[in-house]
């Protein structure tokens, strides 16, 4: 099936022009709010990216962990940060030009390094079925990686704590 | 591989560059920290392309997953962060809370 | 009985009556005079039994360790022998006679208490030397004497003229003690010991080191030619008469000066064994004899004729020490002691009396103040020497050993004995005789308690040179000479010759003064040179002046300014030198050594206000260096 | 048992300052009695001491501890005939000079806290046996001294301050190089003088180390070349610091001479001998002639001060028993006499506010009972018989003269030159016309008096029977006289001992 191939193939490039057009809304939208839903929109389009290659599973924690939990994090906080709308705030700082230099260079030295590395380590069989099925995340996640598993447990339950800390309201002295 | 390695690699390379300037451009905290949630997927990405090609395609998957769960965990820190400064100084403006100058 | 020891009382007797009279001299007030009077009395109570025991043969003498000099002691103690018994009764005697006068001479005035004071210490400091048996107590009382003289003289201190006598007669006196007491450190490294007992046998012993001998010697002699007014340093004696006058009479006249002639006799075994510094000695007291008696003649000053006249006949006895003749000049210092004093006291009764010093506002006195023209009289014989008084035979005794010496100093000592006579005469005969000269003074005689020590002095003038005379077998002589016999040999050639110089003295002064100052000042006029010459006292002052002390101030000054100028100038100098130098190292020290760290600080400044730029505290700024610098690493690190 | 006697000398003043220190403010007027308690009680530990002091050479009442062992630095205090003379002038100088001070109006507390400072640091001087102890009390004298004369000055009181100061202390600096000579020199390493004093030096050591300690006490003394500082010092200090100075400070110099030089470095003395008979003579002599030229009366005495201790260095040059007892006799009597002139200046200066002689004249009359006083340390001054000031003149020329008649011979030039300034000073003051301006002037008074009389019985006792001084000081002369002329070698320069 060249052509669903190629559908596939068109699809994920599409996928990636509009991750990379909603990256670049997201980094330069004045409006946080906006540049909030064009993350989410990258966030998407990388989650499409992730089933494409054949990371299902992550796919999906991608979108429900991020679309839909960090999203709404940030989402709520610049809510309540306000001040979003205000036109007179300037939405990016002065080094702009630099970063654009720098980042551009990044690009334009790396780019070509990967272009010219000829050889990648290539699977072929595009039809080849997912390498891991969830089962099998979830066994190296309970075996081999249990150890980081847990310490990012624990980190998780530290980062909860903390941020209530922080978040919280001082008391009326 | 629906399409050649360097071709992602390249996506993630231009989303890293993007995010990058966001970093450092990006005036509003909470910028900064959607900035860096483009940054650390570029890096999901390549993880979970080379996880693909690799021997052992568990270690990218995993990277990523940890990664994923660390933004989160990062996100939020950094979130309430930013809404403890805003509380304190009424602003999340990164050129404005300049504290460590001198 | 009177023990021996109690001599040590002679001399204190006076000095209790001085710690007195200075201390509560303002309680005893008037009495201060019998407290004085009673201590020499005292002394003189003690004295004479003792020198009556001197004359019965014995010698007196005892002595204590006084100074721990290391090796030896130094021993003080008194010794009374003949030579020291004669002065001792000169002293005792005539000091409380002048005391006694002096009680009427000073009545009245404000010091009374102080001026007894003086005399009582200056009692004690000559009857200290009388009785001294060493040369280091003698120059101690010796200074004592001058201190006295020094506030004696300077007793009316707010007079120019006395405080300058009194600074010029301690100083004049002292550089002759300095000499002396050079001659004692002499004395006591040639011979070891101080002791006139012991000095004789101490010169037998070192005859061979006959130049220290003779060293010290004249060394010792410097002390006399002060204290006794001998040339050159006799130029404070007529300042001296600055004083009151008993101090003139007794200090300056009968003991003090006197004491002079009596060190030299002290000294006598080193003179005897030097025949350079008896011939010194002979020099000076012949030179001092005739230039005072020079100017002697034509003093106005009743107290300056006496005066000159003292040094004149205190160059007598020195000559007659340097001739050899010892007691023959022991002798003429007793007999000079009273009349010479009897002079002073007869001048003080004539300057008490008509209130006025100057002999030319005198004259025609000797009715108006009789006992004092009497005495003043017998007393101007004794000294003219007029036998049978006392100065005729003491002056002749003095004649004789210069004549036996050399020719020269016998007819300078005779010519000197005639012009004694003249201007003794030409005193008296002005003060006395004539009419007088001056209408407002209106002369009055004295109280009894000046005139009865006049007469006693007369008395004594015309008695103390018997025991002396070949009348008495020259038993003074032989009491001064004990222990050793002497020929007494006579030379009428001498003595008649003598006789007749006093004579015509006198005889010359009567017919060129009879009629009052006329006929002086016409042969003063015909003899121009000369009289200026004596009336000048030979510009010896003068000359002193020119060409010692304002050189000697000149120095002092010129040595201050080398002081403050050279010497602190050397130290300020250091000072401003290390100013300097700390400046030039301040400088180089705050230019360069400061610049360096200085400029290294600005530099780092400079550099840290280029790099503080980064510093800007804004975080993305940081990531971007960051990210840049990342890059930058890669993209060379990786190629 | 080990006295403490001399500790207790030493430090009583410090007990003082510390009473002074608690003083309530404005009771600065109590500072002077507490002062005069303490220099009492110093006076009373010191007849104490006087009592148990034998007439022995040895050092007495030592007292040793240890103070920086690493350096061989120890607290050794002990006394002899040398040094005993010393402390007794420096308790009754004190004494007196505390009387005199009660006329001080302005910072009492601190200028007798200073006071008391200088006393320890000069009964320390004298009574330490170790090299660095005596350094630092040498020192310690200094910074009181710059204070007082500094502080309760004349007009010119910082530059006399400022050159009193530095001048000493440059020559105390050789002297501190010298003290490291014999500790580096002498075995074991040592600062203990007595220990020192065993060593055997070169000659050539010595003649080194002799000069530097000479050219540090030669400033204190003050020797001739290096005295100016003397005259502005003492012009400039108040009446009882220039007496300290006079009778206390100079003879810390000659002192040191006898006890450092003499002692640890005989044969260099003899090496020094015709220097130090030149200085002395030149020292006389130019001393007499620049007081004769002064017109201010402090100055004259200042300068006199030079030509007395001249008399000093010539006893000491003379190196023979009669020099060096003349020498001590006249440290004593120097203290004594050039004291009372000080303070009879200030008399003078307390009421007349001038000390320029010729605007005197006449005050006998005025003030009989000062004038007295006045004439009588004068010719004490002047070495009249009978007073101190012959003894000590008398015994040093008689030294002098056995060794080099000559040169004493022209010293004796300072006595007629001490005659002229002195009565100089007499006829300007006291004789002459009274001057109508002090016909107001009133004469000494009680206080003055009694600071006065006990040093005129020192100088009449001293002066008529001289061996109560000699006597303690004797013993310990003649051991360093054996030191200083060893008898083996006067025998065998005769002929020798069989």
């Amino acid at each position: 099936m060249p052509q669903l191939e190629f559908l596939i193939k068109c699809g994920v490039y599409g996928l990636m022009g509009l991750g990379i057009i909603a990256a670049v809304g997201a980094v330069l939208l004045p409006n946080l709010f906006h540049a909030g839903l064009a993350l989410a929109f990258v966030l998407v389009t990388i989650a499409g990216i992730f089933m494409s290659v054949g990371a299902e599973f992550l796919g999906m924690v991608q979108i429900l962990l991020y679309v839909g939990g960090v999203m709404t994090l940030i989402i709520y906080t610049i809510m309540l940060t306000g001040r979003l709308g205000a036109k007179d705030v300037r939405a990016q700082n002065r080094q702009g030009i630099f970063a654009a230099i720098a980042a551009g260079f990044f690009v334009c030295w790396i780019g070509p390094l990967i272009l010219k590395t000829g050889a990648w380590p290539q699977r072929e069989s595009d039809s080849a079925p997912p390498l891991l099925s969830v089962e099998d995340l979830g066994m190296s996640l309970m075996t081999e990686y249990v150890f980081p598993f847990e310490v990012l447990g624990v980190l998780l339950f530290a980062v909860l704590i903390g941020a209530i800390v922080i978040a919280r309201q001082d008391r009326p002295s | 591989m629906i399409i050649p390695l360097e071709h992602v690699l390249l996506f993630s390379l231009i989303l890293f560059a993007i995010g990058m300037v966001g970093v450092l451009t990006r005036r509003n905290a909470i910028g900064i920290l959607i900035s860096i949630e483009l940054l650390l997927n570029a890096v999901n990405v390549n993880l979970v392309c080379f996880s693909r090609v690799s021997e052992d395609p568990m270690a990218g998957q995993m990277f990523a997953f940890f990664v994923i769960a660390l933004a989160a965990a990062a996100a939020a820190v950094g979130l309430a962060i930013v809404v403890a400064i805003y509380r304190t100084r009424n602003t999340v403006q990164t050129d404005e809370i300049q504290l460590l100058k001198w | 009985m009177v023990t021996a020891n109690l001599a040590y009382l002679i001399p204190l007797f006076p000095l209790l009556a001085f710690v007195i009279n200075i201390l509560f001299g303002r309680y005893v007030k008037d009495k201060a005079c019998w407290i004085s009077v009673g201590a020499s009395a005292l002394s003189c109570g003690i004295a004479w039994p003792l020198i009556v025991g001197v004359i019965g043969g014995t010698t007196y003498h005892h002595d204590f360790a006084w100074l721990a000099l290391g090796g030896v002691d130094l021993k003080f103690g008194y010794l009374l022998d003949p030579l020291a018994a004669t002065l001792l009764f000169v002293v005792t005697l005539v000091g409380t006679l002048i005391q006694i006068y002096a009680i009427g001479y000073m009545k009245g005035e404000a010091r009374f208490s102080r001026f007894f004071a003086y005399l009582s210490l200056f009692m004690f400091g000559m009857l200290g030397v009388v009785i001294s048996d060493n040369f280091l107590l003698f120059f101690m009382c010796w200074e004592v004497m001058g201190l006295c003289s020094y506030l004696l003289i300077g007793f009316y201190s707010e007079k120019d003229s006395a405080a300058n006598a009194c600074k010029k007669a301690f100083l004049t006196t002292r550089v002759g003690d300095v000499g002396f007491l050079l001659g004692i450190l002499a004395l006591f490294t040639l011979a070891g010991t101080l002791s006139f007992a012991e000095l004789h046998d101490a010169v037998e012993l070192n005859r061979d080191s006959q130049l220290m001998i003779t060293v010290t010697a004249l060394l010792l002699f410097c002390g006399t030619i002060g204290k006794s007014a001998q040339v050159p340093l006799h130029v404070w004696l007529p300042d001296a008469m600055e004083g009151p006058t008993p101090v003139s009479a007794l200090i300056h006249a009968a003991t003090m000066v006197a004491a002079g002639v009596f060190l030299v006799a002290r000294a006598y075994p080193l003179i005897e064994a030097s025949a350079q510094a008896a011939q010194v000695i002979a020099i000076v007291g012949t030179v001092t004899a005739l230039t005072a008696a020079c100017v002697a003649l034509t003093a106005t000053d009743i107290k300056k004729v006496l005066a000159y006249s003292t040094i004149s006949q205190l160059g007598y006895m020195v000559a007659a020490m340097g001739c050899g003749a010892m007691v023959a000049g022991i002798f003429h210092l007793m007999t000079h002691a009273f009349f010479k004093a009897l002079l002073f006291l007869g001048a003080g009764s004539v300057i008490h009396g008509t209130g006025t010093q100057d002999l030319r506002e005198m004259g025609g006195l000797f009715p108006k103040m009789k006992s004092t023209a009497w005495t003043f009289l017998i007393a101007s014989l004794a000294i003219a020497g007029v036998p049978p008084l006392a100065g005729f035979w003491s002056k002749d005794e003095i004649l004789l050993a210069a004549h036996q010496y050399g020719n020269l100093y016998y007819y300078a000592l005779s010519l000197t004995a005639f012009l004694t006579a003249f201007y003794m005469f030409r005193l008296f005969v002005l003060t006395f005789l004539g009419k007088p000269r001056n209408p407002d003074i209106h002369a009055h005689e004295s109280p009894k308690s000046m005139t009865g020590p006049l007469w006693v002095l007369a008395v004594g003038s015309i008695l103390v040179g018997l025991p002396g005379s070949f009348l008495a077998h020259n038993w003074f002589q032989d009491f001064l000479n004990r222990g050793h016999e002497v020929e007494h040999p006579v030379n009428y050639t001498v003595m008649i010759t003598s006789i007749a110089l006093g004579l015509a003295g006198i005889a010359l002064a009567f017919l060129l003064y009879r009629g009052g100052l006329g006929m002086g000042e016409k042969l003063a006029r015909s003899l121009a040179w000369p009289h200026r010459v004596s009336m000048n006292k030979f510009w010896i002052d003068e000359a002193y002046a020119a060409w010692l002390v304002r050189p000697w101030h000149a120095l002092a000054r010129l040595l201050f300014g080398l002081d403050a100028k050279v010497v602190d100038g050397a130290v300020n100098g250091t000072g401003a030198g290390t100013l300097g130098g700390s400046r030039v190292s301040g400088w180089f020290d705050k230019y360069i050594i400061d610049g360096t760290v200085n400029f290294i600080a600005a530099f780092t400044q400079f550099c840290s206000d280029i790099f503080r730029l980064f510093q800007t505290g804004f975080i993305q700024n940081y990531l971007l260096i960051v990210f840049a610098a990342v890059v930058f690493i890669l993209y060379f690190g990786i190629r | 048992m080990t006295s403490h006697i001399l500790s207790y000398i030493i430090f009583t003043p410090l007990i003082g300052i510390l009473v002074i220190a608690f003083l309530p403010k404005g009771q600065g007027e109590k500072a002077k009695w507490i002062a005069l308690a303490t220099t009492l009680a110093v006076g009373l530990l010191t007849l104490v001491a006087f009592s148990q002091f034998q007439l022995i050479g040895e050092y007495q009442m030592v007292e040793e501890a240890e103070w920086i062992p690493q350096f061989g630095v120890q607290y050794i205090v002990g006394t002899d005939g040398i040094s005993f003379p010393m402390v007794f002038l420096t308790a009754l100088m004190s004494i007196l000079a505390c009387v005199a001070s009660f006329g001080i109006k302005e910072r009492q507390k601190e200028y007798f806290v200073f006071y008391l400072l200088l006393e320890t640091g000069m009964l320390g001087t004298f009574l330490s046996l170790d090299l660095f102890l005596f350094y630092v009390f040498w020192e310690v004298v200094l910074v009181p001294m710059y204070f007082l004369i500094g502080i309760w000055g004349g007009p010119r009181r910082e530059y006399a301050a400022i050159k009193f100061f530095l001048y000493t202390l440059a020559g105390s600096l050789f002297m501190l190089l010298g003290i490291l000579a014999v500790y580096f020199g002498s075995t074991p390493n040592t600062f203990d003088l007595r220990v020192i004093a065993e060593q055997d030096f070169t000659l050539r050591f010595q003649q080194w180390v002799f000069m530097a300690f000479f050219l540090g006490f030669a400033i204190k003394v003050p020797i001739f070349p290096f005295h100016t500082w003397l005259p502005d010092a003492h012009v400039e200090a108040p009446t009882p610091v220039s007496v300290i100075l006079a009778a206390v400070l100079l003879k810390m110099g000659t002192y040191g001479l006898l006890r450092f030089n003499y002692m640890l470095f005989p044969d260099a003395a003899h090496w020094f001998q015709p220097a130090m008979f030149v200085l002395a003579v030149v020292g006389i002599v130019y001393g007499g002639f620049v007081a004769l030229a002064q017109t201010d009366f402090k100055k004259m005495v200042a300068y006199s001060s030079v030509s007395h201790m001249g008399f000093v260095l010539l006893g000491l040059a003379a190196l023979n028993e009669v020099g060096l007892r003349g020498a001590m006799v006249q440290m004593f009597t120097h203290g004594t006499i050039t004291g009372g002139l000080f303070l009879l200046v200030g008399v003078l200066y307390d009421r007349a506010h001038t000390r320029d002689m010729t605007h005197f004249g006449g005050l006998s009359g005025q003030v009989p009972v000062y004038a007295g006083i006045l004439i009588f340390f004068s010719m004490a001054s002047l070495g009249l018989p009978g007073l101190s000031g012959f003894i000590g003149e008398f015994m040093v020329l008689l030294g002098g003269f056995e060794v080099r008649p000559i040169f004493t011979g022209v010293a004796c030039l300072g006595i007629i030159l001490a005659a002229s300034y002195l009565l100089y000073m007499i006829q300007r003051i006291l004789l002459g016309p009274l001057n109508e301006k002090w016909s107001e002037l009133t004469d000494i008074n009680g206080r003055e008096i009694a600071t006065l009389v006990p040093l005129m019985v020192l100088v009449v006792l001293i002066g008529v029977y001289p061996s109560v001084l000699i006597e303690y000081v004797a013993p310990t002369l003649d051991k360093l006289n054996m030191l200083l002329n060893p008898p083996d070698t006067l025998l065998s320069s005769v002929g020798g001992a069989p």
